[in-house]
């Protein structure tokens, strides 16, 4: 393989470099074929699977913020929590349709999101965490306060969700809610997977690593820094209606400030500034709490919390090292295919 | 049972199971067994609901066995952490997955209210031990209550209130649904019965310095102040109510039960002795069934007392275990649901029953002062306004 | 014939603290110029203000004539005044291809370009790869800059300053830290540079600095002590006397 | 009027001591450590521990929170916390929630999660009238405990040597540790004063901010507040911000108690968005 590639001209080596980086892999195709397919088996499991689905699409937009554009977050569920009321008041209205729901969701979600873009632009990790977090903390007393809008703590009455497409209507297993979800998050992934690899997508990494050094080459970082941030707020406004949408029904509770923490956990859990670090940690982090709360369904944060601690001390490279020998091991074939790229 | 439940999903699941049933022995076991998803906040804020209510369940089928009609009832815990979209995802689970026939637990009304159109849908009852919201039994015909409706604690209050002559009245509730309701409730009725609701303070849920509204309570001097605040936060608000003079100056504090919450009481110290409220349960309610059931509550979980979460988990237990023996141990949501209509009993709480119209509860609203008894604290109850419907629906029923 | 770089009277003071003190420099198209001066005498306060990371008190920055002072950072880049960094500032998880690459996308207006591949569009590698060609780093252009040598960074550093196509480059101690055997490529790298780019060496090390410089300004305490051609500043006792204050020439 | 304002300086001065911990070490030693509220509830278990089941005297217990706190941190640190200065602040917000958790779980295992009360003796209870002012007995204790605390740490952290040293070893480590300090040290002591500090505060704060298990995420977002409006640069800005924090909230309360928490959070967004830094950080930092 390397004979080949050095006998060609740099330019042309550059160019396959390039297209190889943003190749699909194996491992990626297995695992959509799966999730895809597992909408035919463990029917028990939809409503969870459809909530993973969810919450990854959820950590996956706060990935492009943390993750590639390095701004850190602890109010993303302001712009989940906008989409959640946004789909919930047009489907109390009688816009019951999912995709212009969605639609609609994505839009204010990226409205707040840009206009509240320039208040992360300046400041340290510190002042990011905190004006994020009283953004979605002032969000939540307003939704609080406007009752006859919001349904206030009672959370919002009487959504009529139509079926999706016109045809696929929500059932109690959770099988349209599923591959519904799964669906807007492929869809989300297959558009972020051009964008990471696009000039765009490698500005955001280099502002990450450095934004001094980024606007020294000519990059316009508040730019970039604001479009990023709204796409983020866009996409998270879509998964909070897809919470509202699959669910039923939404409140206060979508713009809590747990949520803003779980999805930080999920996206350290799985690792930021991957692409599907969020989609792995969403597993990982529901799969856990699920198995952990029901050995103990009091204590399960515990462990969870302990897990944490574990992971940011051990940190997730040499963890990913240990995991990666025992599959390795377990598996060999897919360590060859991995290699064989 | 089962077969009737999945209709929709129809001929292959219908097939499997029937094959299941000829099989194995197992399908005979799953028949004689009828299962109870209960489904409360075991983290989170709201954990000591949780505990109360589970602890209250378990106690119930340690006292009466967990036979009821002929089947054997089985209880699910699965703790929603106080989150709506996870109560109602479990609520789907249980209902599709463990194919439960009865729905319980809830402790706040969000989390009934987001599970109400799955128990619509699935046909499965929904028995409400702890939400308080009164709107939450009209959200689905397969709703039953066995908690209490904020109104219906309230509104007696301010009946007290007129009746003792105060006039002029402040309210101060918890910035939240329940809070808003009470003071609503509150003062409708007292502004009917003539007095005068003078200020209506509400104080943010998440960061409880009550100081400065006592202040303007302090400032406004009103003849009472009625207080409605989440469980845990009530000694807070006596402490500083007192801290500031006010019981000196003579402003009479009461609110609901939810106050002197019997689960605290006894650690909020002295300055609650004489604290008047209104509430449904008391721990030191004076009869055979509630003495039988405080002991065998204190037994199983020492340090601890029962309260009103306690009781209404508890209820709810017998109001499945009596439609259960009312239908001969048939499941059927609709005919379970039909069955606890009009159910009554003695309850540790005092008399009790199911509105047939409303499902929600019918019961007895005590007035109670906080007194210490060898050494403890209690709600002593002096008074009972007997078999208090839910205000709100009576209103309406009326309409 | 207008001048490449022009400053007029800058001047920066923190609080009361004065950290450049009316800088006048005069600098034309093609020019080596050197701007030396012991530690503390403000050259980092210097490549601030012309680069538009600090904004000046009072004085003016001439672009090819035109008046600079209000832009961004990145509108001066986009202008043609770039700059290199003394500790390496680059970007750890990206290759030599994707770093390079940015600085020529964004030049093409492709910056904000999210919707296709880096380099699918325009002679974005053409030119990526010239760049590296003139550094000598195609062959390693598919690794991760964490894992290039230190000299090679240093050549990165200076060839993805140069994509940007600056017409003035200020080199901010491009030799520094570098270990004695890649010294030589480096300096031969800065002695290569396009005769076209007008280059500003600010510089510690003498050797450098004579071997590279056509004329040298002296800095010390925010002023310029002195001007002139390398052979002027080499003879000029005040300059003698500052470094030999410092101990160090 | 004097009497809100009475009680928002007594709830500032709370805030401050439960906070100041925070301030030192995210403003000297650049640590987010999002635990902090966890040292502040197991001091106020601590005394609700060693009063509900010793039968210590409330002003007993003070003391024994502030050490037991101290111990913990001290003992945290020199485990688990040391391995941590100098990565990312994403770690350390991930480590510190992880903590959390743990702390809110442990506790609601260990004590249940129902709210504990204090008990406070009959001397810091009721109120007296001064100058037209209904001033409460407890209140003005706080404010005499959290002054004399506040001007205690100014004093040490600028007049004492132990303020100077770690003042040298923030600025510079490798400095420091050439000029003899042991860095280490300083940095485990300092960190166990602060957690010890927000354990008495925790103590303190019982009376007046209740404690159940859940307190370390309740109050954190205000600790937050009063270190990132005052800015991490010095104790005064924190103290200041931690006043008007209190004020602020008392006063609104009082007066508009309809617009709830709004006040608070769109008076922080305002000051972070004027001053990224803080209200009074050090310029140029």
């Amino acid at each position: 393989m390397t004979d080949i590639t050095s006998s060609l001209p740099p330019v042309a080596r550059a160019g396959r470099f390039l297209a190889g980086e943003a190749r699909w892999s194996w491992l990626e195709i297995g695992f959509w074929v799966v999730a895809f397919g597992l909408a035919f088996f463990f029917r028990s499991n939809h409503l969870l699977f459809a909530e993973i689905a969810i919450l990854a699409l959820f950590a996956v937009s706060l990935d492009i913020i943390l993750g590639y554009a390095g701004i850190v977050s602890l109010g993303h569920a302001a712009f989940f929590g906008l989409g959640a009321y946004t789909v919930g008041i047009m489907a109390r209205s009688g816009w019951g349709d999912p995709l212009t729901g969605l639609a609609a969701a994505g839009v204010t979600a990226g409205i707040l999101g840009f206009f509240t873009s320039f208040l992360v632009l300046r400041g340290s990790d510190l002042t990011r965490l905190m004006i994020t977090l009283g953004v979605a903390s002032l969000l939540h007393e307003t939704a609080n306060k406007l009752d006859w809008l919001t349904g206030g703590a009672d959370g919002l009455q009487g959504m009529m969700v139509g079926p999706v497409l016109g045809r696929f209507s929500f059932d109690l297993y959770g099988t349209t809610a599923y591959v519904y979800a799964l669906s807007v998050l492929f869809v989300v992934v297959l558009g972020l997977r051009i964008l990471v690899h696009s000039p765009f997508g490698h500005a955001l990494r280099a502002i990450r690593d450095n934004p001094l050094r980024a606007r020294a080459i000519g990059i316009p970082v508040n730019r970039r820094l604001i479009a990023a941030y709204t796409l983020a707020a866009v996409i998270a406004g879509i998964a909070g209606a897809l919470l509202a949408q699959t669910s039923g029904f939404a409140s206060l509770d979508v713009l809590e400030f747990h949520r803003s923490a779980d999805v930080m956990l999920v996206l350290v859990i799985g690792g930021s500034g991957r692409l599907y670090g969020g989609i792995l940690g969403a597993i990982v982090f529901r799969f856990a709490q699920d198995a952990i709360s029901t050995i103990t369904p009091q204590y399960w944060q515990f462990w969870i919390g302990m897990g944490l601690v574990i992971l940011v001390l051990a940190g997730r490279d040499r963890l990913e090292t240990v995991g990666r020998k025992i599959v390795g091991r377990a598996l060999p074939w897919i360590a060859n295919k991995e290699a064989a790229r | 049972m089962t077969f009737s439940k999945t209709t929709r999903r129809g001929a292959l699941t219908g097939i499997s199971v029937a094959a299941l049933a000829l099989i194995t022995p197992f399908a005979a076991y799953a028949e004689d067994v009828v299962k109870v998803g209960l489904i409360l906040p075991m983290t989170g804020p709201s954990a000591s609901t949780g505990r109360q209510i589970s602890q209250a369940v378990a106690l119930y089928q340690a006292m009466n066995g967990t036979k009821a009609g002929g089947k054997t009832v089985e209880v699910i815990v699965k703790d929603d952490t106080g989150v709506a979209d996870v109560t109602k995802r479990l609520a789907q689970e249980l209902i599709v997955n463990d194919k439960v026939s009865v729905l319980a637990g809830f402790g706040l009304t969000p989390l009934a209210l987001a599970t109400a159109p799955i128990s619509t849908q699935a046909k499965v009852p929904q028995v409400v031990m702890a939400a308080a919201t009164a709107t939450i039994t009209e959200a689905s015909p397969y709703i039953v209550r066995t908690s209490f409706t904020l109104p219906q604690a309230t509104v007696p209050a301010a009946d007290l209130a007129t009746k003792n002559g105060w006039k002029k009245v402040i309210t101060l509730v918890s910035d939240y649904g329940p809070g808003i309701d009470a003071e609503k409730a509150f003062g409708a009725q007292f502004t009917a019965n003539g007095g005068t609701v003078a200020a209506a303070l509400r104080v943010p849920l998440k960061n409880p310095d009550f100081a400065p509204f006592l202040q303007r309570v302090a400032d406004e001097k009103p003849d009472a102040l009625f207080v409605f605040v989440p469980s845990g936060f009530g000694a807070l608000v006596i402490k500083q109510f007192v801290e500031r003079g006010l019981d000196k100056s003579g402003v009479k504090l009461f609110g609901t039960g939810d106050l002197p919450d019997d689960d605290q009481l006894d650690g909020m110290g002295d300055v609650v002795i004489g604290l008047i409220s209104t509430h449904h349960y008391s721990a030191a309610h004076p009869s055979p069934e509630n003495k039988a059931f405080v002991d065998a509550y204190v037994k199983a979980n020492p340090g601890q007392r029962p309260n009103f979460m306690a009781v209404g988990g508890y209820d709810g237990m017998a109001a499945i275990y009596k439609a259960l023996e009312k239908t001969k141990g048939d499941a059927d949501g609709t005919k379970l649901v039909e069955a606890m209509k009009g159910l009554a009993w003695v309850s540790p709480r005092g008399p009790m029953s199911i509105d047939p119209e409303t499902r929600d509860v019918i019961q007895n609203i005590y007035v109670r002062k906080v007194e210490k008894v060898d050494g403890h604290l209690w709600n002593i109850e002096s008074e009972a306004f007997e078999k208090v419907k839910d205000p709100v629906k009576a209103a309406k029923m009326k309409k | 014939m207008t001048l490449a770089l022009e400053t007029r009277g800058l001047m920066k003071s923190f609080g009361g603290l004065i950290a450049t003190n009316d800088v006048s420099l005069q600098l034309p198209k093609g020019a080596r110029h050197a701007l030396i001066g012991p530690n503390g005498a403000g050259k980092t306060t210097l490549i601030n203000l012309l680069t538009g990371v600090l904004a000046p008190t009072s004085g003016e920055i001439l672009l090819d004539g035109r008046d600079i002072g209000s832009l961004g950072v990145e509108q001066r880049v986009g202008l043609g005044l770039t700059r290199t960094f003394q500790i390496n500032q680059l970007f750890p998880d990206l290759t030599a291809i994707e770093t390079v690459a940015l600085a020529v996308s964004e030049r093409q207006g492709r910056g904000g370009d999210w919707w296709r591949r880096v380099g699918t569009k325009g002679p974005v590698l053409e030119e990526v790869i010239e760049v590296l060609d003139r550094f000598d780093l195609t062959d390693r252009m598919t690794e991760q800059t964490r894992y290039l040598p230190y000299g090679k960074q240093r050549l990165l550093e200076i060839a993805v300053a140069l994509a940007t196509k600056p017409r003035v480059l200020l080199l901010d101690e491009p030799a520094a830290g570098v270990p004695e055997g890649e010294r030589e490529e480096i300096l031969n790298a800065v002695a290569d540079l396009p005769k076209d780019v007008t280059v500003v060496l600010i510089e510690h090390d003498m050797d450098l600095v004579f071997r590279f410089a056509e004329s040298i300004s002296v800095l010390v305490a925010g002023a310029v002590l002195t001007e002139g051609t390398v052979a002027e500043i080499k003879a000029d006792p005040r300059v003698k006397a500052v470094y030999l204050g410092e101990g160090e020439v | 009027m004097l009497t809100i304002l009475f009680d928002g300086i007594s709830t500032g001065m709370l805030l401050f001591v439960l906070a100041c911990g925070l301030a030192v070490t995210l403003g000297l030693m650049n640590f987010v450590n999002l635990a902090h509220g966890a040292f502040a509830m197991v001091g106020g278990y601590v005394t609700v521990i060693a009063m509900q089941r010793f039968g210590v005297p409330f002003l007993a217990t003070l003391p024994l929170a502030f050490l037991i706190a101290a111990a913990i941190g001290l003992v945290l640190e020199r485990t688990l916390y040391v391995h941590l200065y100098g990565r990312s602040h994403l770690d350390q917000v991930m480590f510190s929630i992880g903590l959390v958790f743990m702390a809110m779980a442990g506790m609601d295992w260990f004590m249940g999660s129902s709210p504990q009360n204090v008990i406070l003796p009959e001397a810091l209870k009721g109120r007296f009238d001064f100058a037209g002012i209904g001033i409460g007995r407890y209140r003005l204790f706080l404010v005499v405990i959290c002054g004399i605390l506040a001007v205690a740490l100014q004093l040490t952290l600028s007049k004492t040597r132990f303020g100077s040293r770690l003042r040298a070893a923030v600025d510079d480590q490798r400095v420091a540790r050439g000029l003899g300090i042991r860095v280490q040290t300083i940095f485990a002591a300092t960190f166990a004063v602060g957690s010890g500090l927000a354990g008495l505060g925790g103590a303190l704060g019982a009376e007046i901010l209740g404690l159940d298990p859940s307190f370390p995420v309740k109050y954190m977002v205000f600790f937050l507040i009063v270190v990132t409006v005052g800015g991490t640069s010095s104790i005064v800005g924190p103290f200041l911000a931690a006043l008007m924090l209190g004020i602020a909230d008392v006063g609104s309360k009082y007066y508009v108690p309809e617009l709830g928490s709004f006040v608070i959070y769109a008076v922080m967004i305002a000051v972070l968005i004027v001053r990224p830094n803080g209200l009074f950080a050090r310029p140029g930092r």
